[in-house]
């Protein structure tokens, strides 16, 4: 377990994670506990005189409803959080299966499978995003179904070449010497050993998710009012842009600061994993 | 060269089958076209009759499909639902400002990413390192809408240097900075890794036991060949300059083809739709033949490999 | 004897997340001008650390505690390195001391080619214009015998081989005719007879152009100091333990750690079993014993992969037409250069690879067409050993998990009977019965070569396939390796085939030898008979290619050229164009290749038993 | 190279407008226009208020109407009209001509409101205001008469709209009815220049018009050389661009701008109160909640409607109570005693048409939720405050921002609980395109009345209120008609509609078209 324990000391001795880790836990705690933080409701029409600008008692002032923009980007942190990590898993499952197998398997299936990937990759992800939508229509839980869909390419490409990698060892060699059947040596042998690379990308690219889903939401395809969506809230606030820029100011800052620590993580994970190949080619 | 003539032979096929994609996917979408661009005009039914038979609607959808490709390859895409002019034609209309667009992204970016990646790359670990790299995070981590609005509200409204609508060069560059941050980020941090790999090398170390200077060792040996990781970045995130198109077209109301592409999903426009997303991947492969290009350039195994190939 | 270089109570440690490491312990030794000094010990024992220490190339996580290094150079004035500035240190790099390094194949700037990047070191340090300086460059590379030099300048790093691109990093060093050269570890990433050209080679160019330059030689081959060098110095755990003249130090060695790295040479194992047992009737009991493997006309070939599709057209040759057999308890040697398929040949043997052609008999049935359903039940007669003990072993999974996963998929036994069995095995291989608990990255080299060894044993075998297992281990922990796979054959009654390049290992511990060129079997023969009376041209070039200890320095057969590329293989023997005496219709590739008798036991390629 | 060539362009052109501004004589206005996606400038086919806001300036009227609605003569000196109001003789200027040179006579009358009615043109506003048309007789040159089946009460203002405007039938018979959408050719004092889709419309100066109407303070050709209309679809931008002075006049200007351009007074402002339907919510009354005539009246009552508009417009709007603004004629005061803000009434309604409220704050019936599906195209801040306000006393409305396209659907597959609508019209006749029973939507058939309610006795009262003799009669009709509306509580009146129109201060002559809607720019010229 020694190897263990200098991973965490070296992720956590590093500031730069710290900034990261400080952040994101007050987004979470702030998160789970928002009834509590939050001093009012955050759908109470009139809480306040309206589109005031931040004082005491409204600390991020009030939007064109009177509601406290400070309370809807508390519960906004469980929209923004939450949809972001899922649509990440989603897509890091989907990935990882069709990456792992179509690398161990190899052959025809490897080269069909790279070139559906490959076709995939034609499209960016955001055009793929919004097709889907454009299907199964606007609301949040649709964009993270798309977001999370137009990301697998990207992690199965990663996580087939680093099973790939693994593949050449001998340990796995030997493992198909002693008799293994072909599903345990996939999930019992290769997915431990690229675990380190599956976690890195996932961090790495849950900054992206959390921005794909607010820009849908900015453009009016994701959360529907009145949910409190950052990226909702950034687009109801561009209208008064000019008189009252706390509404668009304040969740735009927020977005981009767990943005950043998320991203920050994910970039001490990696150097602190010491996951080295094909990962640190640039977030692609 | 007889590499890119394969090339280009593959790209053929890959368009028919992005083409094909959407024409599928598209089709799966509920909601009757006939209805849609009908919409505003009250018609009888025999008018909406001989809407659907122009509409080439009433054929079954392989019939349609053959069609279709029949005419694509005569270079008429078909006509829009909503405008009924000519897909191509809109196309043409709107292409020019988002090229501008993207290519005034792609420079900010590449010129910004790779200034700061060389930077920190040949001092790791150093001041200037941790710095620039930290730089480097914001570009990634800014969304592209809130700097766009940050922007327009600084530089905009309340300095007023820059013109917000106007026409021409200058009110180019707060959208291609928004553009091109993301890009740039990526770059720099892509172009720093590569380096700090390429430096501990061993060539480089037998550069140095030839006595050769730092500063000659970076110039000469290492940017060469940090240089392929960051063009294959180039080649893969041309993509996010046509995401980027759609958001800043739409925060800085400037027209183009992301506003395009981003009303006719929305409003079901089929047509326009195909063509747009054909016209995009063609872009897309496009460019990957040029950055392939470029592989040759910058390193000789990948050109040799090819003459031979 | 002037002095050039001299290092006194020099003191290197290294910054790890672990804390401080000392590297070099306060050592001193002085170079003379002309001599070749050679630097020898095993891994980690500062032997590099040393050689970078002088040329200032240390990592950036390593610094000098204290001692200096004084040097005369060209222009005879004292100056002490470690005191430099860099590029004051930059005059003296290349010009004064040169280095060469270990790994040929990323030594050199993939994107130069090889004329620019030896025109640069001239250019760096002597004032002249580019084109004396490229004629120079061509004069240097066929100083150290490249052929065609002017095409081969233009050509990049990636279109040579291994021991063509050494060459060139020879000429880099000899460039500025410098006082020092540095040579760490120059040959031990190539084959046996490349070697064997470079060291000549070297030797030939200190006794004609640079007689004035000494040689600091770094290696951890005891055969290359004694043939090489004048002067030695043995290093342990960053300490000087000995030093001397070579032929003394061998003869009588003072301290004890030098006295057992000697010992423990294959060379003097064998000189030992030969003192101890007299009758040696190990390779008659065998004889009499049925035939456990049977292999026919065995072929190995991977499509080359090109193209949108991946369609190929060329295929790499990597086994052709093998047949052989191994009797029960009998050890079959295969040896060979990199290339030659040996691996392959084992591979396929337990189907880890599936052969293209041929037939496999185990225990007289035949295997080749099995489907992976039917080779479970085969699988647990026959495993194999891995040669790269680090990455042999699952990283994720501790030693109890990696031993007992096997006996549950093949549920041999109970999950409790079977902790008991492999607590049995462990003990075995010779490891702590704790060592169950804990992950491979917790053991040395050695160790897990043994938990390799015990993972082989687990399901009961009789058929062991063992592919380079020592060759990764240092020499000490190679013959306790060695000694315990001994004792474990006689123990389990086990067949094995024994893969190396390392004739003198092959020679310790096999009893039957089969030499292998390029895909085929040049010649099978009992050990004792290959290594005292070898027919085959090849076999004997390969014998004398190894450097000897012991015994008189008998005169070297030297192979020309490197090894041709397996996708198309030259016709007839495809040993002619390398054969040092071919005969004339031998030269012409009209000879089929096929094994012949000619004595008891003694099988040798049909095309070399009338060539000479 | 093209691109090179076009910065290089690009910077010439910053000098050269540079240099521009100033020339004293020739005035270029550029005016920010809210919606990108025109589709047609053709007076016969458009049916958005958006593109008349072109339209206007580049063709004229039989009968010109100014702000107020006061009736002058337009391309017709004079107009009497027979016994039994079927026929309407006009006689018609004589020294008119279109842009392209074609003299405006009788015939080019017969050929507009002809194609009008050909289906053909699928003209969706025009062939409504037209009302019961049967033909249009040539006298000779300059006289033209035109007969309706049935008497028409309203004709006299439908001549006025923009929509019958008259159109060069030279230039119909070239283009096609596609083609002059693109190009349109009429007799207004602008001519049409060109069209950079989802960009500007470029228009020029009519230099030879001088047939402008009474109430104009100018004659003769517009002091403005060239009018710009740059589409602007993102308000803040717009404003921004007012601000910096790169547009001269901007609509649709956000109150709070407008609260700061009149406090600061760096801009000119003017307000107009729409006449024609107010921004108001249709309940459909054939699906969901909202069947039960109690609920409907009950989600009137949880609105506090005075409240919401002066908190969303800052007092540039006012709330609205009847289906017409206060500001159309035949208004029906009565309407302002419906429905006030009453949240317990609203609760006693609901309780007694079974609706308990449940435990998270919803009412419920039989299991069912008391949930409206509120699909909102216009105004989302709106929306917002009106779900708001309701969810506050036990309703669940989902509001979900679309666009036209997904709108259209919904109202085909009838998918909805409530759909906002705002529409501008000189004359309350317009109330039979949402209330008439036979302009409910079906699949293929686009019809307004978007509450689904069919009612003969309401049909009826619109029938004859379309054909009413005497204003009195006509007033006494369209009375019962907005009684019988608000009794049903079909539709849910929020507020008037406002444009909120800001320019540069050094000009003046800003002048609204009838209706308050459209801006006749003739007039402007500097200080």
């Amino acid at each position: 377990m020694k190897n263990f324990s200098i991973i965490l000391k070296r992720f956590l001795l590093n500031k730069g994670s710290a900034f990261g880790g400080i952040f994101l836990l007050i987004i979470i705690i702030g998160a789970i506990f928002a009834p509590l933080i939050a001093p009012y409701n955050w759908n109470e029409v009139d809480t306040g005189p309206r589109l005031a600008p931040p004082s005491w008692d409204f600390l991020f002032g009030t939007d064109i409803h009177g509601r406290d923009v400070f309370s809807r980007i508390v519960y906004g942190a469980r929209y923004s959080l939450s949809v972001g990590v899922i649509s990440v898993l989603f897509g890091i499952i989907a990935g990882s299966i069709f990456g792992i197998t179509i690398a161990y398997i190899g052959g025809r299936v490897d080269i069909i499978g790279s070139r559906i990937i490959d076709v995939m990759f034609g499209f960016p992800s955001f055009l793929l995003s919004l097709l889907v939508v454009a299907i199964i229509g606007v609301g949040l839980w649709n964009v993270v179904f798309a977001v999370g869909l137009a990301s697998i390419p990207h992690f199965a490409r990663i996580i087939r070449s680093a099973a790939l990698q693994v593949k050449e060892q001998p340990y796995i060699e030997a493992c198909v010497n002693m008799g293994f059947g072909k599903i345990r040596i996939m999930f019992n042998h290769i997915l431990p050993n690229i675990f380190p690379i599956i976690i890195v990308i996932a961090t790495m690219d849950l900054g992206g998710a959390i921005i794909s889903i607010a820009s849908l939401s900015f453009l009016g395809l994701g959360a529907q009012p009145p949910e409190p969506e950052w990226g909702a809230m950034l687009s109801s606030g561009r209208e008064y842009m000019r008189y009252a820029p706390w509404t668009m100011i304040y969740p735009g800052l927020f977005l981009f600061l767990t943005v950043m620590s998320v991203n920050l993580l994910g970039d001490r994970l990696s150097i602190a994993l010491d996951a080295r190949q094909s990962v640190d080619k640039g977030k692609v | 060269m007889n590499f890119f003539i394969k090339k280009l032979l593959i790209v053929i096929p890959t368009l028919y089958i992005a083409w094909t994609v959407v024409f599928v996917t598209l089709n799966i979408i509920p909601g009757d076209p006939v209805n849609l661009m009908l919409g505003g005009r009250p018609a009888s039914d025999e008018v909406r009759e001989n809407v659907r038979k122009n509409l080439g609607l009433d054929k079954p959808v392989f019939e349609r499909y053959t069609s279709f490709l029949i005419n694509a390859t005569k270079g008429d895409l078909g006509k829009s639902y909503l405008t009924r002019q000519p897909v191509t034609t809109m196309i043409k209309e709107n292409m020019m400002p988002t090229i501008e667009l993207s290519i005034g992204g792609l420079i900010f970016g590449v010129f910004f990413g790779v200034f700061f990646g060389i930077f920190a790359g040949t001092k790791p670990n150093s001041m200037r390192d941790t710095f620039s790299m930290i730089i480097a995070l914001c570009g990634i981590s800014l969304p592209s809408f809130w700097i766009g609005m940050m922007l327009i509200y600084i530089f905009g409204t309340t300095l007023g240097w820059v013109p917000i609508v106007g026409e021409g060069f200058v009110s180019l560059i707060l959208p291609s900075i928004t553009v091109g941050l993301f890009f740039a980020g990526g770059m720099a941090r892509l172009t720093r890794s590569s380096l700090v790999d390429v430096l501990n090398q061993d060539y480089i170390r037998t550069a140095r036991s030839k006595g050769i200077s730092k500063y000659r060792i970076v110039l000469r040996h290492s940017l060469r060949n940090a240089m392929i990781p960051p063009v294959t970045l180039l080649g893969i995130q041309f993509g996010l300059l046509i995401t980027g198109a759609v958001i800043t077209e739409e925060v800085f109301a400037r027209p183009g083809l992301g506003q395009l592409l981003l009303q006719a999903i929305l409003a079901k426009d089929i047509p326009l739709v195909q063509a747009l997303v054909v016209y995009m991947t063609a872009v897309y492969i496009f460019l990957n033949l040029i950055v392939d290009f470029t592989y040759g350039i910058i390193d000789p195994r990948i050109r040799l490999e090819r003459n031979r190939g | 004897m002037v002095e050039i270089l001299n290092v006194s109570n020099l003191s290197t440690a290294f910054q790890s997340d672990y804390g401080s490491k000392q590297a070099l312990k306060n050592i001193s030794f002085k170079i003379n001008e002309g001599e070749v000094l050679a630097l020898v010990g095993e891994s980690g024992s500062g032997k590099t650390v040393t050689s970078l220490s002088i040329m200032g190339l240390l990592p950036n996580n390593a610094y000098i505690q204290e001692g200096n290094i004084n040097l005369i150079d060209k222009k005879n004035n004292q100056v002490n390195i470690l005191k430099l500035t860099d590029d004051k240190h930059n005059l003296i790099r290349g010009n004064d001391i040169s280095m060469v390094f270990q790994e040929p194949m990323t030594c050199l700037n993939p994107t130069m080619t090889i004329g620019d990047q030896i025109v640069e070191v001239i250019l760096n340090h002597k004032k002249i214009s580019k084109t004396k300086a490229v004629k120079e460059m061509i004069d240097l590379l066929g100083l150290v015998e490249i052929p065609d030099p002017t095409q081969r300048a233009r050509e990049y790093p990636h279109q040579l081989s291994g021991g063509m691109r050494q060459r060139v990093m020879i000429s880099i060093a000899l460039a500025c005719t410098p006082k020092l050269i540095i040579a760490d570890e120059p040959t031990s990433a190539l084959d046996v007879t490349i070697q064997a050209q470079l060291l000549q080679l070297l030797m030939k160019l200190k006794n004609s152009i640079v007689s004035k330059t000494s040689i600091l030689f770094i290696t951890h081959d005891l055969g290359i100091v004694r043939e090489l060098a004048d002067r030695v110095i043995v290093m342990y755990h960053g300490e000087i333990v000995e030093e001397g003249q070579v032929k003394e130090v061998f003869d009588n060695p003072k301290h004890s750690y030098t006295r057992n790295l000697i010992q423990s040479l294959p060379e003097f194992k064998l000189e030992e079993r030969k003192l101890t047992k007299k009758d040696d009737n190990k390779q008659t009991k065998v004889d009499d014993n049925e035939i456990i493997l049977k292999i026919e006309n065995l072929f190995k070939e991977f499509p080359v992969e090109k193209g949108f599709f991946k369609e190929s057209n060329e295929t790499v040759k990597a086994v052709q037409n093998i047949s052989l057999n191994v009797k029960k308890n009998e050890v079959l040697g295969l040896v060979g250069e990199s290339g030659s398929g040996k691996s392959t040949l084992g591979k396929s043997i337990i189907k880890l690879l599936q052969p293209s052609r041929g037939q496999i008999y185990f225990n007289n049935e035949n295997i080749s067409e099995y489907s992976n359903k039917q080779m479970i039940k085969i699988r647990q007669k026959m495993q194999m050993i891995f040669q790269d003990p680090f990455a042999s072993l699952n990283p994720r999974k501790n030693i109890l998990d990696t031993l007992i996963e096997p006996i549950l998929v093949h549920n041999l036994m109970k999950k409790n009977e079977a902790i008991n069995y492999i607590k049995e095995i462990i003990n075995d291989v010779g490891l702590p019965i704790e060592s169950l608990r804990r992950f491979p990255h917790e053991f040395s080299g050695g160790q897990r070569q043994r938990i390799g060894i015990a993972r082989a044993l687990v399901l009961k075998p009789e058929f062991i396939v063992a592919d380079e297992p020592v060759s990764a281990l240092d020499v000490s922990i190679q013959a306790q390796v060695l000694n315990l796979l001994e004792k474990l054959k006689k123990t389990y009654n086990l067949t094995m085939i024994f893969i190396s390049h390392d004739l003198s290992v092959i020679e310790f511990f096999c009893d039957k030898v089969a030499v292998m060129y390029l895909g085929h079997i040049v010649e099978i023969a009992p050990v004792s008979k290959l290594f005292n009376s070898p027919k085959h041209s090849y076999t004997r070039a390969l014998l004398s290619a190894v450097p000897k200890v012991k015994g008189k320095n008998k005169e070297k057969i030297l192979i020309k050229g490197d090894i041709p590329s397996p996708i198309n293989p030259p016709s007839g023997c495809v040993f002619r164009t390398r054969c040092p005496n071919p005969g004339i219709d031998c030269k012409g590739g009209n000879i089929e290749m096929g094994l012949i008798e000619v004595e008891p036991g003694h099988w040798v390629d049909q095309c070399c038993v009338n060539c000479n | 190279m093209r691109i090179l060539l076009k910065i290089a362009l690009g910077i010439t052109f910053i000098f050269s407008s540079l240099s521009f501004i100033n020339t004293a004589n020739a005035l270029d206005i550029v005016f920010a226009e809210d919606r990108p996606d025109l589709r047609t400038l053709d007076p016969r086919i458009t049916q958005s208020r958006h593109e008349e806001m072109l339209i206007v300036n580049m063709f004229d009227q039989l009968i010109s109407a100014d702000s107020e609605g006061n009736i002058y003569p337009g391309l017709a000196t004079s107009w009497d009209v027979s016994s039994d109001g079927l026929e309407y003789t006009f006689s018609l200027r004589d020294d008119v001509s279109f842009h392209d040179g074609t003299k405006f006579n009788a015939a080019a009358v017969k050929a507009t409101f002809d194609s009008i009615v050909d289906p053909e043109t699928g003209s969706q506003g025009a062939v409504d205001i037209l009302g019961p048309y049967k033909e249009t007789i040539v006298i000779d040159d300059f006289t033209a008469k035109v007969v309706f089946e049935r008497r028409y009460g309203s004709a006299i203002t439908a001549f006025t709209e923009t929509e019958l405007s008259i159109v060069s039938p030279t230039a119909l018979d070239k283009l096609g009815n596609e083609g002059f959408g693109m190009a349109p050719v009429g007799t207004g004092p602008f001519m049409f220049k060109n069209w950079e889709a989802n960009k500007k419309v470029e228009l020029v100066r009519n230099p030879d018009y001088n047939w402008a109407p009474e109430y104009m303070d100018g004659s003769g050709p517009s002091q403005v050389a060239n009018l710009t209309y740059r589409l602007i679809k993102d308000t803040s931008t717009r404003v921004a661009a007012l601000e910096a002075g790169e547009v001269d006049i901007a609509e649709l200007v956000p109150p709070l701008d407008m609260r700061r351009f009149d406090s600061s007074g760096d801009l000119s402002t003017v307000t107009g109160t729409v006449s024609g339907l107010p921004y108001s919510a249709f309940l459909n009354t054939t699906t969901g909640v909202f069947q039960d005539v109690n609920v409907r009246k009950a989600f009137f009552h949880s609105l506090d409607r005075i409240k919401m508009t002066s908190d969303l417009f800052f007092g540039y709007a006012e709330a609205a109570f009847g289906p017409i603004s206060s500001s159309t004629p035949s208004y029906w005061s009565g309407n302002e005693d419906y429905y006030p803000y009453n949240p317990e009434g609203a609760a006693a309604l609901l309780d007694e048409a079974g609706w308990k409220m449940g435990s998270d704050g919803v009412r419920e019936k039989n299991g069912e939720k008391l949930t409206v599906f509120f699909p909102c195209l216009l105004e989302p801040d709106t929306c917002v405050a009106i779900q708001g306000y309701a969810n506050k006393v036990g309703f669940d409305v989902n509001v979900e921002v679309v666009m036209k396209a997904r709108q259209d659907e919904l109202i085909f597959a009838n998918g909805y609980d409530m759909l906002v609508i705002r529409w501008v019209s000189l004359d309350p006749g317009v109330l039979i395109i949402p209330f008439h029973s036979r302009n409910i939507p079906q699949p293929g058939k686009f019809k307004f009345n978007w509450a689904r309610y069919a009612n003969a006795e309401l049909d009826q009262l619109l029938e004859d209120a379309e054909s009413a003799e005497t204003q009195e009669v006509k007033d006494d009709l369209y009375m019962q008609i907005q009684k019988h509306i608000m009794d049903q509580a079909i539709f849910l009146a929020i507020h008037d509609q406002v444009q909120t129109v800001a320019y540069n201060p050094d000009l003046e002559g800003v002048r609204f078209a009838n209706g308050n809607w459209q801006m006749r720019m003739y007039d402007v010229r500097k200080k």
